[in-house]
């Protein structure tokens, strides 16, 4: 475990979004967040409905405005107001790939000029023969046959149109994807497939990635590091397989116990913890975002944290 | 099994049947491949509505005839005042004849000229507010609903004039200024647009989060260009829609504000005061041609595009492709 | 082996779709044992909710059921025509719920309403003793405080609450036999937990035979006695849910659960099924998985094979069975999954 | 609570539209073409005797001593007198004696537009694409497509030719309310249909229909407990503004009929100018608008539950 070494790429420091509502008040969607991303990992990032999770992904790629707190990246703060150089770099090195391939693709474009968009944007490309062969290579490299390029999105399956979407965000040459869901609404056939390419992406051209998902099967196989959110707080934050072994917040172990495990005879034994929030006490002692083993972090007050040290000790 | 499975089976050795058969990724890839283009579908949807289709014939050789009659040998001047040979007086009420096709009206002016004259300038208004509407309600509806900052302001004004009644806005303004072709037309843009800016602020609401949108802006789009390429070509069937019904609807305001007396001076011929003039003389039926026969070129050119508006909303959803 | 309480065989579906026919179900047969959970998995568009939609006559109005038969109580149910008759199933004997809770209310009642409605027309209850009765199931089903919840409205419900009283609904008819089409599809995994306990719970109390549609093969696994795994509108395997997940025989079937992330192994790739399911507006010939089966046999381009009996409850509908085909291994999750049955089998 | 809050908070943003509306049409009217304070003396008056009818009459004011003057009148409930109509009359007293004539022919004609129009709506929905929604369809067609002048005008030419049915209002004969009742209600009836038809086929199509059925409901007891009555709640919002427009005159009927009520008033005072009473009944059509909406969101909330909760959704 040392983490030290390791080059960090994304700040995320005390983060905090609000919208503002129907009400006087504003909604509070994300308090408090703050983690690493280091370079060359998959960050998996994983809540309910509701809790965040994507509201997160939005603000660092600056679609969320930032309340309070900051966003760096590579050192450089990305969030609030920043220079033009700036935001022309931060837009074409981090990307997003998108939860529902039926309605991240403009239907009207043809795929060519969806997958170029970022191009033109950027004016990454010599001629308009070498914005070609960019599209060709960026279909080519997610799988698909570049004469694909002149047909328009409907023509596409589930699996093809998230690809499309893939490439749209390779052909910026980013180092950093955020993964919004990007398989769970996928057909199950399809989600290994779009799996496998985000691996081999990866190894490729050492990509860093924000895996943003529901689902905690998908990101323990795809993760490194995980953290969980539960109504816009992260409570619990550690490698993926520190997280499986020693699972500490309540909220946590109440998710891992529901996943459903494919495997008849594990699941009809298996016991469903229940999380209830008023099993904590937060009345006198507020809860602290605390590193409780080298790269383990938990949220808990004083008295939750020896519990939880104890546990860990057992 | 059927007598050509068995036939195709036994064509092929058995043994052979049950050996490993090549497995061709680029052919898996291949079927979902389905050939569909959007405007293409649109219009065949378009093109199946039989009773559209006769209105876009009937409307397309309506609007070329109204445009030629002038040069037609043995047309008349819509405003000139026929006398009787014989008597040298005004040739009132004459009924329609080899020479005077629809009649003349009561000061003997021909009606055929005066209806091909009156088809010409009602169309000429309805497309004139039609564009107008349209050019602008788009441009307003687009600020409405995509700069959010505007849209509380402007949703409140929008309220306040959407609570009256349009006819008395209209009625309002027709009256203040005076009859004229310039009145008619500033009056029915004044009110027109605004349901177009509503409906294209709707649309821009709904279309404006969806994830493409977002995928755009991530990737640094200007927004300009996503106006352009993300917001209006989804729009550009609604667009399409929204003249070809705006056209009966400026039409019927036209007889409207004409019947309550605030329509185009009367030696400007136009359906409305056509209608009106057939109307004064319901009572002796020897008449009545004067109000059938402008009547009936109006409603088939209002029915014709309410009914073609129609179809072609109905053909610009893709829920009705195939 | 006892009596299926229903039991479909060759059902086939048609619509018709803008002038062209579509076969959604090509002749799929099934069993249905009474107090059993039978899991049918698929993808969208394998038919899987279309299939169980026939046993309630519940099929768009452009579809109708082709030919075969669906025998329960005595009766066919692919015969059945006019409402008249079906309104004697519906409900009564076979209920479903479906997979958005969001939606499957009508907003504008209340809750209680919704349910005593099918109180008054399934038992005949009225006025106070029907309103006691609504309570009383909202309070099985797990809603809490229900005699006030009685008076709310459906946007006074979360999802998870919503789909509680769905299950109500569907309680309150008595059915013999409840068919679930992904009913914690829309939910969350914690909720979907507690959705999937009350059901169990319920078919426990109320002895119910369950059909429970689902593309998850976790829930699958938590859920089945027996698991029918469909593709391309038919059933190509059929057997007990430990014969499907640790003997499973079509290479369909294992593809599914290979492609699995939660069977992967981190840091290698996934097994991953190529292409497309079929159209089905076009005919299909032979084994519809054959074009996306890297181990697929000619004859799988041919002819449609039969179903062959692995035991008595297990059958497939490959050629991989038969005698004469070559011995084909499994991907490895699949080996790895047999052994694991074989080891504890001892 | 909830409700009570609603309406109030509703009643408070008419009362401010209101307020703003008659404003601006107070305003507007001084743009008005003099003449019509003048009956038919305007062109033979000196420019002096201009000014001093002018300046009685207060409109030489500035704009907003005339604006305070107008709404101290109106709050006691003077609505100004008639120049041209009937002169030196007040409008009030003009107004009460033709109001009877259109709420009367107002509530016959909404009531034959409500039982007909929902009737075709539901047979329309239940019946999607045959005979009868198609010869319904084309009625919605001709009535939305062609102007209500031409049809109402041929009604009345052929139809009291046909029926003996006499061709002009007359107050003490019954069988001439007949015809104008029932032309009036041609617009409504179409515009019932068209909506009750496209909100039944919405309500069809949603998944709540499928649990319905589901739970063994015949389809005319989906249709009657479910279909219908949500299908006629977003409908509810209209009911208000169109009663308030029909019981307030149909300007076109009124008029062709001879009808001596507040629609056929608005077309007279224009035709001779009398700009106090243009002024009078502008002010009054548009207010009903304004209570109308207000009116139609509140029996909106209080069928559908989900209202109250939100603020109103602005421009729908």
């Amino acid at each position: 475990m040392i983490a030290d070494t390791r080059e960090v790429l994304v700040e995320v420091k005390n983060l905090r979004v609000e919208f503002k509502g129907k009400g006087k008040k504003p909604f509070v969607a994300v308090k408090n967040v703050t983690f690493d991303i280091y370079k060359g990992e998959t960050f998996g990032l994983v809540g309910e409905t509701g809790s965040g999770k994507t509201t997160i992904g939005r603000a660092i790629i600056r679609i969320n405005p930032v309340a309070e707190g900051e966003i760096r990246f590579k050192g450089q703060r990305i969030s609030g107001i920043i220079p033009k150089e700036l935001d022309r770099e931060v837009t074409r090195k981090i990307q997003m790939i998108f939860q529902d391939p039926m309605a991240s693709l403009n239907e009207r474009a043809k795929v060519d000029y969806i997958v170029s968009e970022g191009l033109y944007n950027t004016r990454n490309y010599k001629d308009e023969k070498d914005r070609q062969a960019k599209v060709e290579k960026a279909l080519l490299e997610v799988g698909l046959l570049p004469e694909f390029a002149s047909r328009f999105p409907h023509e596409f399956s589930g699996g093809q149109r998230q690809r499309i979407g893939i490439a749209r965000a390779l052909i910026m040459e980013p180092e950093f994807i955020i993964c919004d869901e990007p398989i769970s609404s996928l057909d199950v056939s399809i989600r290994a497939q779009v799996l496998n390419l985000m691996s081999s992406l990866q190894k490729e051209k050492s990509l860093t990635y924000m895996f943003i998902s529901h689902d905690l099967s998908v990101v323990r196989f795809i993760a490194d590091r995980i953290a969980v959110i539960h109504k816009g707080e992260i409570v619990e934050l550690a490698e993926t397989e520190e997280l499986f072994r020693n699972p500490l917040h309540p909220y946590t172990r109440a998710l891992l116990s529901a996943i459903p495990v494919p495997d008849p005879r594990v699941e009809r034994e298996k016991k469903v913890l229940v999380y209830d929030p008023r099993v904590h006490d937060y009345s006198v002692h507020k809860p602290k975002w605390t590193e409780i083993r080298p790269g383990h972090f938990v949220l808990g007050n004083e008295a939750e944290l020896s519990q939880y040290e104890k546990l860990l000790a057992s | 099994m059927t007598a050509k499975e068995e036939k195709t089976i036994s064509a092929i050795e058995e043994q052979e049947l049950f050996t490993f058969a090549e497995f061709d990724e680029e052919a898996s890839e291949r079927t979902g491949y389905s050939n569909y283009s959007y405007w293409g579908s649109t219009i065949r949807v378009f093109l199946k509505n039989k009773s559209a289709v006769t209105c876009l014939i009937i409307m397309i050789s309506l609007l070329a005839f109204t445009f030629i009659q002038p040069y037609l040998p043995n047309q008349k001047n819509p405003i000139t005042v026929h006398l009787d040979p014989n008597t040298g007086r005004q040739l009132m009420n004459h009924p329609p004849s080899k020479e005077y096709w629809f009649g003349t009206n009561s000061i003997g002016q021909d009606l055929w000229a005066r209806i091909w004259s009156g088809t010409r300038t009602s169309l000429l208004i309805a497309i004139i507010v039609g564009v107008w509407e349209v050019a602008f309600g788009i441009a307003f509806g687009a600020l409405w609903g995509y700069v959010r900052q505007l849209d509380a302001l402007i949703t409140e004004i929008y309220n306040v004039i959407h609570n009256i009644p349009t006819t008395i806005i209209m009625m309002l303004l027709a009256y203040i200024m005076r009859p004229s072709f310039k009145t008619m037309i500033l009056v029915m843009c004044a009110t027109g647009w605004l349901g177009m800016a509503r409906f294209v602020r709707n649309q821009i609401i709904i279309i404006r989060d969806r994830e493409y949108n977002l995928a755009s802006r991530c990737l640094g789009t200007p927004t300009s260009r996503i106006i352009m390429k993300n917001l209006l070509p989804y729009l550009v069937s609604v667009i399409v829609m929204r003249i070809a019904l705006s056209i009966p609807g400026t039409i019927g305001w036209e007889v409207f504000l004409t019947y309550i007396g605030l329509g185009l001076p009367i030696d400007t011929p136009s359906l409305g005061n056509l209608v009106n003039e057939g109307r004064r003389l319901i009572m002796s039926p020897s008449l009545r041609y004067q109000l059938i026969f402008p009547s009936a070129v109006l409603s088939l050119i209002t029915v014709s595009f309410y009914i073609m508006g129609n179809a072609f909303s109905d053909a610009a959803d893709p829920r009705n492709h195939w | 082996m006892s009596e299926p309480i229903l039991s479909a065989r060759d059902v086939v579906v048609k619509f018709s779709l803008r002038g062209q026919i579509l076969t959604a179900i090509r002749g799929a047969s099934l069993d249905l044992y009474e107090g059993k959970t039978l899991a049918i998995v698929g993808e969208s568009g394998s038919g899987k909710s279309v299939f169980t939609k026939t046993f309630l006559g519940m099929l768009d109005a452009n579809g109708w059921v082709d030919s075969g038969s669906i025998m329960f109580e005595g009766m066919d149910l692919a015969k059945l025509k006019t409402e008249r008759e079906w309104l004697k199933i519906r409900g009564k004997k076979i209920a479903m719920i479906f997979q958005d809770p969001m939606t499957a209310l009508n907003p504008l009642r209340t809750v209680g309403m919704q349910i005593q409605e099918v109180l008054e027309l399934h038992q005949g209850l009225k006025g106070e003793e029907a309103k006691a009765r609504t309570i009383e199931i909202l309070g099985q089903v797990g809603i809490s405080d229900p005699a006030m919840r009685y008076h709310q409205y459906p946007h006074e419900f979360s999802g998870g609450m919503r789909q509680r009283v769905v299950i109500a609904i569907a309680v309150a008819c008595n059915p013999r036999i409840l068919i679930c089409d992904e009913p914690t599809t829309a939910l969350d995994v914690t909720i979907q937990a507690q959705i999937l306990e009350l059901i169990r719970g319920l078919q426990k109390k109320l002895g119910l035979t369950i059909i429970y549609i689902t593309h998850d093969l976790g829930v699958v696994a938590n859920v089945a006695d027996d698991v029918a795994v469909m593709y391309a509108g038919d059933i190509i395997e059929y057997g007990t849910a430990e014969e499907i997940f640790y003997n499973a025989q079509h290479p369909y079937t294992w593809a599914l659960l290979s492609s699995l992330p939660q069977l992967g192994i981190k840091g290698q790739p996934l097994y991953s099924i190529r292409g497309t399911p079929p159209n089905l507006f076009n005919e299909i010939k032979g084994d519809a998985f054959a074009p996306r089966n890297p181990r697929a046999l000619k004859i799988d381009f041919v002819k449609r094979p039969p179903y062959f009996q692995v035991s008595p409850t297990h059958y497939a509908r490959t050629w991989l069975l038969d005698p004469r085909a070559p011995k084909v291994e499994p991907p490895a999750t699949i080996k790895a999954m047999r052994a694991k049955y074989a080891r504890d089998a001892i | 609570m909830n409700m009570i809050r609603y309406t109030l908070r509703r009643l408070w943003q008419s009362t401010v539209t209101v307020f703003i509306v008659l404003t601006a049409v107070f305003l507007l009217m001084r743009l008005l073409p003099v003449e019509g304070y003048f009956k038919d003396a305007y062109d033979k008056m000196q420019p002096e005797q201009r000014e001093n009818i002018l300046r009685s009459l207060g409109l030489l004011d500035p704009w907003y001593i005339q604006l305070k003057n107008f709404y101290a009148k109106l709050f006691r409930g003077d609505l100004g007198q008639s120049i041209v109509y009937r002169p030196k009359v007040p409008i009030s007293e003009i107004l009460s004696a033709k109001i009877p004539y259109s709420v009367k022919f107002g509530l016959t004609a909404m009531a034959l537009s409500l039982a007909l129009g929902l009737a075709m709506g539901v047979i329309q929905a239940r019946e999607k694409g045959k005979f009868w929604d198609k010869i319904f369809t084309a009625y919605i067609v001709f009535i939305n497509a062609v102007p209500a002048a031409v049809y109402l005008i041929f009604t009345q030419l052929y139809v009291t030719s046909v029926t003996k049915l006499p061709i002009l209002f007359d107050r003490t004969k019954p069988s001439s309310w007949i015809l104008p009742a029932v032309s009036m209600s041609f617009g409504g009836i179409a515009g019932y249909a068209m909506w009750m038809r496209r909100y039944m086929v919405d309500e069809l199509n949603k998944d709540y229909i499928k649990l319905a059925r589901a739970k063994g409901m015949s389809s005319t007891a989906i249709m009657v407990k479910h279909v219908m009555r949500n299908a006629f709640v977003p409908m509810a919002q209209y009911l208000p503004t169109s009663v308030l427009a029909t019981i307030s005159g149909s300007i076109y009927i009124e008029s062709l009929y001879s009808i001596p009520g507040m629609g056929g008033l608005l077309v007279d005072a224009i035709s001779i100018q009398d700009n106090t009473l243009v002024q009078a009944l502008v002010l009054i059509f548009s207010s009903l608008g304004i209570i109308g909406l207000f009116l139609g969101d509140v029996l909106m909330a209080l069928f559908d539950p989900r209202i109250k909760l939100e603020k109103r959704g602005g421009a729908r």
